[in-house]
């Protein structure tokens, strides 16, 4: 537990940016097992946060907390200064909050086309064809079943689907897990592209240098609790805290 | 870490509760003939084998048999109609299980290939040619008159035409038939059997044949329920359209989940809970349907995981 | 008298929440209740000692084996009752026989009860297939009714009544204008022998679907607009609660065989305001059944001034007598068939109808000794 | 058998197969997008007739507004059933759908039952045809009633409109998505709840409208749902589960099929539809429509 | 640049080898013409672009899919037409690059079930589950080594994406198979995980042959001895991962500026 975990509630120092998200004392349950406790965290507008861990530290949990998917918690969750704590998770998404999950979750009824075009299109987001031509290879595939891509043409498609409802602020659940080096680059290029038009996100990596060369700033999970804060210059000169949080 | 292990102790504690029950459930099984009618209480063995028989499948390998009246009522006729051509009690039982026994083999061999819906699909579909076949076969099953008043002789000495004797037969049919599916379960066989259920492409990759299990495991089941069957016949004396037709298949599906499935014990509690729901609906003038639809409704709002379940769920959990 | 129990039990073992529920059901319970009390009260040293339960067999025939072994054994029944639903009668025939209780079988209609399944202690009372068949078919015949197309459903109980039922036309001198057509069981669309029938068009239609399916055969008649067509329908099976499931109109012209119906005569109509207000709705003839039998059997235990199941049976073999309900009646000792005079009747329309429930003209009456299979067919070794 | 009479079969299992169109439509649509064994369709069903019947006594409304008005409540009874009691099921094992849907069943024949009896003093109810229908129309080589005329064409029109919508539109993808991950459905800011509802009503509600086209001519009573939604299960397998198309084009090819093997030999009219579905299944064992693999 | 395929030793058969394999997905063609064969107890990396056909391959291999042309053969002997549970009793087992595990047992049980399986146990639904404990210290060591001996009693349902990876590739090393397909065992573990699992794969890989899929390329640098490369379903280069790192058309399409690692 360091002191520098909690980022001082209230108005940031710079004054005049609000955090678009603010999370406050969460703790989160699965049945009767306790998986987050007090975690605190926020994320500045056009800010690339991540939050690393060691497998099963609960980054998941904390996205799948902030989207609402997951009910059973407390502590607070602000979003551009609106509770968003207890509303439900169509709700969040519909401020502008898009999560892209672990695992894919590429729904296996549906053709690769219409896992594309479900979300809710909204206005500035990215429309069929600007995905189709980032990444062609699902236009090639557009009709056949969802869960027929390989693992890593699902990755693609779940990370971009999401981009047509123009969210402002971006979860990402593991973005570069089972991606050729190539795609991986591409998807960090991408990422801050989004970065520039202005989009927030929090990122959940495994690979740490995909998370150190995007990520302005870090948080780092270890058993369901937030141990440190690195910026993203601290991510280069104390690399070995880091890779000390995450081993044993 | 905050999950909570499963230690030796807790094995320990739930082997003990395990026992609890079982001690239970075979004393009132004991006493049952002396709370309530003896037939009554025979019919509560027979289909709680029936059952236990049918949460085999579907519970253990998540096949959910929609026709499991046709072994059940395959059997019961056949066991009818030996007795009524003089056979002695124990060849009418006989004849009857292997009856279920012979016919689950195609059954099986043909509707293992499927899964889900499409699985309780072909089996209901087998029922109900089954069905149709008893219908129009009058000389054996005495179409919809049915078999009455066939001869129940004595055997080793004991008087059959008393329903208690009849009881204390079936009780012990019932519990080798119940050991068999208890025993089933918690097997290696049993062990492999859920890791079908659980995920079949898994299953196979570390050398498991699905096929082959989901198919012994039916064989099991449905000669289980031919077992059941012959109790039933044995126990009343009667066997009329009833037994083969999907209802029928409908009701042990009901019975398996009020009482809990893949607990075992669930299905028999279930069964003697719709058999004494049923009993008391006989005199109590209320309508049927509306009494058994809102305990239905009832059960799958609050005690989904059935009485037996909703019971192991709170010890557990204390 | 010697009583077992000190008192006489009735028991009457019905559908009570059934398809036959609204013909028989509490109608029928109430209807032995009101024997019971119109034998006290003319049996003084009976007053106070009979007693009337009904319990509902749901239409299966374990719960009825069940429950007629239970009423036997735990409530010291003394006779069963009413019964409907074949394979439930015959259970519950076979419970009382090794329990040496007399059963009066009332709704359920196999002709096998006086037939391969007979015994000692069952009677068949109102109605069965064959008195039906041959009532219906030879009325209808007799009055120029000369050619038939028959559809009957396949099972036991219509290819029963297809045969009796081509037997009574032949005999009469009737013809099938095709051979009779067996019909899925249940079933609810009959269009294909409806448009048969257009094309043969026989001067009547026959059917001898029961219950719903009788109700669909009869929809579908009018809707194919046969009647307008001048085919007249025959029914083999007709109960009161068929003509009110479609009106009366749907029915209007059609001919069955019946036991009885309320305004019969003054004696009928007398019982059946006495139901009415006991009951609040009028008798069907399954109902006034049940009063009869019942009545029946309390008279014989007078005769025999016991309970006991065979000293029952003995006074009932052979006795004559005659009722509200049977008239002209014998018990025959040799199948337990107990015959009555029985009538053919044409469903009336609406407006031809003088109060509510006024469903039948009365076109003959077929004697007791004529109406029921002659001994010699009967298959019945006791 | 000669072609004529083949002809007049046709007709005749046309008609029936309106009846299997529209109910197995409905179950598709429940069942191939919600995963819900929907028990009580045969029941709902019924209530659709006696709906029909209950308006004409209650309110002295015809079959027309009837045809409308009935569907529409029946609908609705069904949006207050998944909203009440089927929701909280979701995401559990499909057998528990079954078990309450069966309890449904029970419960509606015979509360409908009670209703009958003691308001309306029948154990089953009478109901024909409206004016215009009735009576017969000479086609040339039979003679057929009208409204069995009208029943073919309207239930073609209705299955035809249901399937554009649910395969043409986004309606399809987004139920279907709804009900494999309702959790990553509702985070795309997509109201699963409200559109389940909403196809749930939409499939009871056809089940309703065969109801009220069935009360003019088969029976009305409390227990007509309850074969038939047995053989209209088997004609949704023999189909494909799920397949809006399969569930159409079987429904009307069961009933012309049953109608022949039923004149050519009666006793197996009510087995014949479990021999097919037996055949398919074995042939194909996805149904004929539905999609193999991934389809469950 | 690309090696020819046969065995070393003359007379000894590749332990694994696919000969003009095709597979066609409804007009797809997801491998094409794949010809390979694996040395005896090498470890052989086989790395592609997504979609390149490397999952499909490995289908293929295990029996899961049916080439459309070509065959198998392992150890020489044929194996293409033969089903999952058959290859696995001929000395073939594999990992699932998506976790596929039993959700309802837990994570003991999961690789119980697993050990239990090539003995004679499975059909004998008249013995005891005690008949298991002899298994048990087997089933201990394997949770030891991915790292899940804390875990061991908890359902496998409730694991996080990271451990259910790791059960994954506990569950593949209980049938001791002759050779092991592994596909991307590393993929959504961190840098504990990963560097286990990497320890692990050259341990047991002692006495066997090694086929795995990997995106993480240091993984491939530490552990392969060759690479296959593949792309558009086919065979685009093989050979010492030296050599193909450097390949522009491996660069071009695979690794990108992580060539320069
Ligand atoms: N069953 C199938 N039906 C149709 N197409 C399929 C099927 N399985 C795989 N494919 C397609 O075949 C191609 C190869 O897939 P495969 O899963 O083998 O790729 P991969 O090399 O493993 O990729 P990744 O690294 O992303 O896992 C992909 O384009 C995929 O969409
Ligand atoms: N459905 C669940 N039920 C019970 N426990 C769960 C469930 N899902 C996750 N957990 C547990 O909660 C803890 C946090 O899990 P979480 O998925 O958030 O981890 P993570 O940091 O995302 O790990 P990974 O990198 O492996 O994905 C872990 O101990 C995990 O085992
Ligand atoms: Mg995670
Ligand atoms: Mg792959």
């Amino acid at each position: 537990m360091t002191a520098h975990a909690a980022p001082t509630p209230g108005p940031t120092p710079d004054a005049g940016t609000q955090p678009l998200l603010d999370v406050r004392d969460l703790n989160a349950f699965y049945g009767q097992s306790h998986v987050l406790h007090g975690v605190n965290l926020h994320v500045n507008p056009g800010e690339v946060v991540s939050l690393i861990g060691r497998n099963g530290a609960g980054k998941t949990t904390t996205l799948k907390s902030i989207m609402g998917v997951l009910r059973s918690r407390t502590g607070q969750i602000t979003l551009g200064g609106h509770d968003i704590t207890r509303l439900p998770s169509h709700r969040v998404a519909a401020r502008g909050v898009a999560w892209v999950p672990e695992e894919r979750a590429i729904l296996a009824t549906l053709s690769v086309k219409e896992n594309l075009e479900l979300p809710p299109a909204r206005r500035g987001g990215w429309s069929t064809e600007r995905t189709y031509e980032a990444f062609p290879v699902l236009r090639e595939r557009g009709h056949h079943p969802g869960s027929k891509l390989s693992g890593g043409e699902q990755q693609m498609l779940a990370t971009l689907r999401v981009l047509r409802s123009a969210p402002t602020l971006l979860l990402l659940d593991e973005p570069s897990e089972g991606l050729a080096p190539v795609i991986v680059q591409a998807i960090g290029r991408m990422i801050e592209t989004l970065r520039a038009e202005g989009m927030s996100i929090l990122l959940v990596e495994q690979n740490l240098n995909f998370a150190t060369r995007l990520a302005d700033r870090h948080y780092v999970f270890v058993d369901g609790e937030i141990v440190d804060e690195l910026s993203r210059a601290e991510a280069h000169t104390r690399r070995g805290d880091l890779l000390n949080h995450l081993s044993v | 870490m905050t999950a909570l292990p499963r230690t030796a102790a807790l094995t320990d504690r739930e082997r003990t509760t395990r026992a609890v029950w079982l001690a239970g459930l075979g004393l009132l099984l004991l006493v049952l003939p002396k709370l309530i009618y003896p037939v009554l209480a025979l019919d509560i063995l027979a289909w709680g084998l029936f059952a236990v028989a049918f949460d085999l499948l579907f519970g253990f390998s998540g096949l959910l048999s929609f026709g499991h009246a046709a072994f059940w009522g395959s059997s019961a006729y056949v066991t009818a109609s030996l007795l009524s051509n003089g056979q002695s009690v124990p060849v009418a039982l006989l004849g009857g299980t292997l009856t279920a026994l012979l016919l689950a083999v195609p059954v099986a061999y043909l509707s293992v290939r499927s899964a889900g819906i499409y699985f309780s699909m072909i089996t209901l579909a087998f029922a109900q040619m089954i069905s149709f076949l008893a219908l129009q076969w009058t000389d054996l099953t005495g179409g919809e008159n049915g078999l009455q008043g066939f001869e129940r002789p004595g055997f080793w000495g004991l008087d059959f035409s008393d329903s208690t004797t009849r009881y204390y037969v079936c009780l012990v049919l019932f519990a080798v038939g119940f050991a068999v599916a208890w025993r089933t379960v918690r097997s290696p066989f049993g062990r492999a059997q859920q890791a079908v259920r659980d995920n079949e492409p898994r299953a196979q990759s570390i050398g498991y044949d699905p096929q082959r299990f989901k198919f012994t495991a039916f064989l099991i089941s449905a000669t289980l329920a031919g077992l059941a069957g012959s109790m039933y016949t044995f126990g009343h004396g009667v066997v009329s359209l009833e037994v083969v037709n999907w209802r029928t298949s409908g009701e042990v599906v009901m019975m398996t989940l009020l009482g809990g499935t893949t607990t075992l014990f669930g299905p028999v509690i279930g069964a003697g809970l719709v058999l004494i729901l049923r009993d008391i609906l006989t005199t109590a003038n209320l309508p049927v349907g509306i009494v058994t639809g809102v305990v239905f409704v009832l059960v799958v709002l609050f005690f989904r995981r059935g009485v037996v379940g909703t019971v192991q769920h709170w010890t557990r959990r204390k | 008298q010697t009583l077992s129990g000190g008192s006489i039990r009735v028991g009457v073992l019905t559908d009570l929440s059934g398809v036959y529920s609204e013909l028989s059901g509490q109608g029928s319970v109430k209807a032995a209740q009101l024997a019971a009390e119109d034998f006290m009260k003319a049996n003084k040293a009976y007053a106070g000692k009979i007693s009337v339960s009904g319990v509902d067999h749901q239409n299966k025939a374990d719960v009825a084996g069940n429950k007629a072994a239970e009423m036997i054994d735990r409530q010291g029944v003394d006779m069963l009752v009413d019964l409907p639903t074949s394979s439930a009668a015959l259970s519950a025939a076979a419970v009382a026989k090794g329990k040496k209780i007399p059963v009066m079988v009332v709704t359920g209609g196999t002709t096998a009860l006086t037939n391969e399944s007979c015994n000692k202690y069952t009677f068949h009372y109102a109605y069965d297939n064959y008195m039906l068949a041959n009532g219906t078919g030879t009325a209808v015949t007799k009055r120029g009714g000369s050619s038939w197309y028959i559809i009957y459903p396949n099972y036991a109980f219509g290819q029963d009544l297809n045969r009796q039922m081509t037997a009574a036309v032949q005999e009469n001198g009737g013809k099938l204008a095709a051979p009779s057509d067996a019909t899925p069981f249940p079933n609810t669309d009959f269009s294909s022998y409806l448009l048969k029938a257009q094309s043969l068009k026989p001067k009547i239609f026959g059917t001898m679907q029961a219950g719903n399916d009788l109700v669909n055969v009869v929809k579908q008649y009018n809707e194919f607009g046969l009647k307008k067509q001048g085919v007249g329908l025959g029914i083999g099976l007709l109960f009161e609660t068929d003509v009110a499931a479609l009106g009366q109109d749907a029915f209007a012209g059609a001919i069955a065989t019946v036991p009885w119906f309320w305004n019969f005569d003054a004696r009928s109509r007398q019982w059946a305001a006495k139901f009415e207000k006991a009951f609040g709705k009028k008798p069907t003839w399954a109902q006034a059944g049940v009063y009869s039998a019942t009545l029946t059997y309390l008279n014989a235990v007078a005769r025999a001034k016991t309970d006991d199941g065979d000293a029952v049976v003995k006074a009932l073999e052979g006795a004559t007598f005659d009722d509200m309900f049977a008239r002209h009646a014998t018990i025959r000792a040799q199948d337990h068939r107990v015959l009555l005079d029985v009538h053919t009747v044409q469903v009336k329309a609406k407006a031809d109808a003088k109060e509510t429930g006024d469903l039948f003209t009365r076109l003959s009456t077929i004697p007791a000794a004529k109406a029921f299979m002659p001994l010699s067919e009967s298959k019945c070794r006791m | 058998m000669n072609t004529q009479l083949l002809l007049i079969q046709v007709f005749n299992g046309l008609v029936n197969g309106a009846f299997y169109a529209l109910l197995s439509l409905g179950l598709a649509v429940i069942f191939g997008m919600l995963r819900i064994v929907n028990f009580a369709h045969g029941a709902l069903y019924m209530l659709g007739a006696f709906t029909a019947f209950a308006l004409g006594q209650a309110l002295g409304l015809g079959f027309w507004p009837s045809l409308v008005i009935a569907p529409v409540l029946v609908g609705l009874l069904g949006a207050v059933l998944e909203r009440t009691l089927l929701s909280r099921l979701y995401g559990l094992e499909p057998s528990y759908n079954l078990l309450l849907t069966f309890g449904l069943t029970l419960l509606t024949q015979d509360l409908v039952k009670q209703v009958m009896l003691s308001r309306f003093a029948v154990s089953s109810a009478p109901y024909s045809p409206p004016e215009v229908l009735s009576g017969v129309v000479n086609l040339g080589f039979v003679v057929f009633p009208k409204y069995r005329l009208f029943v073919i064409a309207l239930s073609l029109v209705i299955c035809v409109l249901t399937w554009f919508v649910i395969e043409k539109t986004r309606v399809g993808a987004i139920i279907r998505a709804s009900t494999e991950n309702p959790g990553v459905t509702r985070a795309f800011g997509i109201d699963v709840g409200k559109w389940v509802t909403g196809v749930f009503a939409v499939g009871v509600g056809l089940a309703g409208l065969a109801g009220v086209l069935a009360a003019p001519i088969y029976s009305v009573e409390p227990y007509m749902g309850a074969e038939l939604i047995i053989t209209t299960f088997a004609v949704v397998v023999i189909g494909g589960l799920g397949s809006i198309l399969g569930s159409v084009v079987t429904g009307f090819a069961v009933g012309v099929l049953a109608a022949v093997g039923a004149a050519l030999y009666p006793p197996v009219a009510n087995t014949l539809v479990f021999v097919l579905m037996f055949v398919v299944l074995l042939v194909r064992p996805s149904g004929l429509f539905g999609l193999p693999e991934g389809a469950r | 640049m690309t090696t020819p395929h046969p065995a070393p030793t003359p007379g000894a058969p590749p332990a694994l080898e696919a000969r003009n394999l095709v597979k066609d997905f409804r007009g797809f063609r997801a491998t094409n013409d794949v010809t390979l064969g694996i040395r005896e107890g090498e470890i052989h990396a086989i790395i592609g672009p997504n979609g390149a056909g490397k999952t499909t391959l490995f289908n293929l291999l295990s029996g899961f899919l049916t080439p459309t042309s070509g065959e198998v053969r392992l150890f020489g002997e044929r194996i293409d037409t033969l089903a999952p549970h058959a290859v696995v009793r001929r000395g073939l087992s594999r990992s699932f690059q998506i976790s596929s595990v039993f959700p309802t047992m837990t994570v003991r049980d999961n690789v119980l079930v697993a050990l239990q399986s090539p003995t004679r146990l499975p059909g004998q639904f008249w013995s005891r589950l005690s008949a298991l404990d002899a298994l048990g210290e087997r089933a201990d060591r394997i949770l030891a080594d991915v790292g899940l001996g804390s875990a061991h009693a908890r359902l496998a349902a409730d694991l996080s994406h990271g451990e259910k990876r790791q059960l994954e590739i506990g569950i593949s090393l209980t049938q001791e198979p002759r050779v092991l397909l592994l596909d991307e065992p590393t993929s959504g573990m961190g840098s504990e995980g990963i560097a286990r699992v990497t320890g692990l794969v050259r341990q047991v890989a002692q006495g066997r042959t090694v086929v795995l899929v990997e995106h993480n390329m240091s993984v491939v640098a530490e552990l392969a001895d060759r690479i296959t490369v593949l792309q558009y379903g086919a065979v685009l280069a093989s050979g010492a991962y030296d050599d193909v790192r450097r390949d522009p058309r491996v660069i071009e399409a695979y690794l990108g500026d992580e060539a320069q690692l």
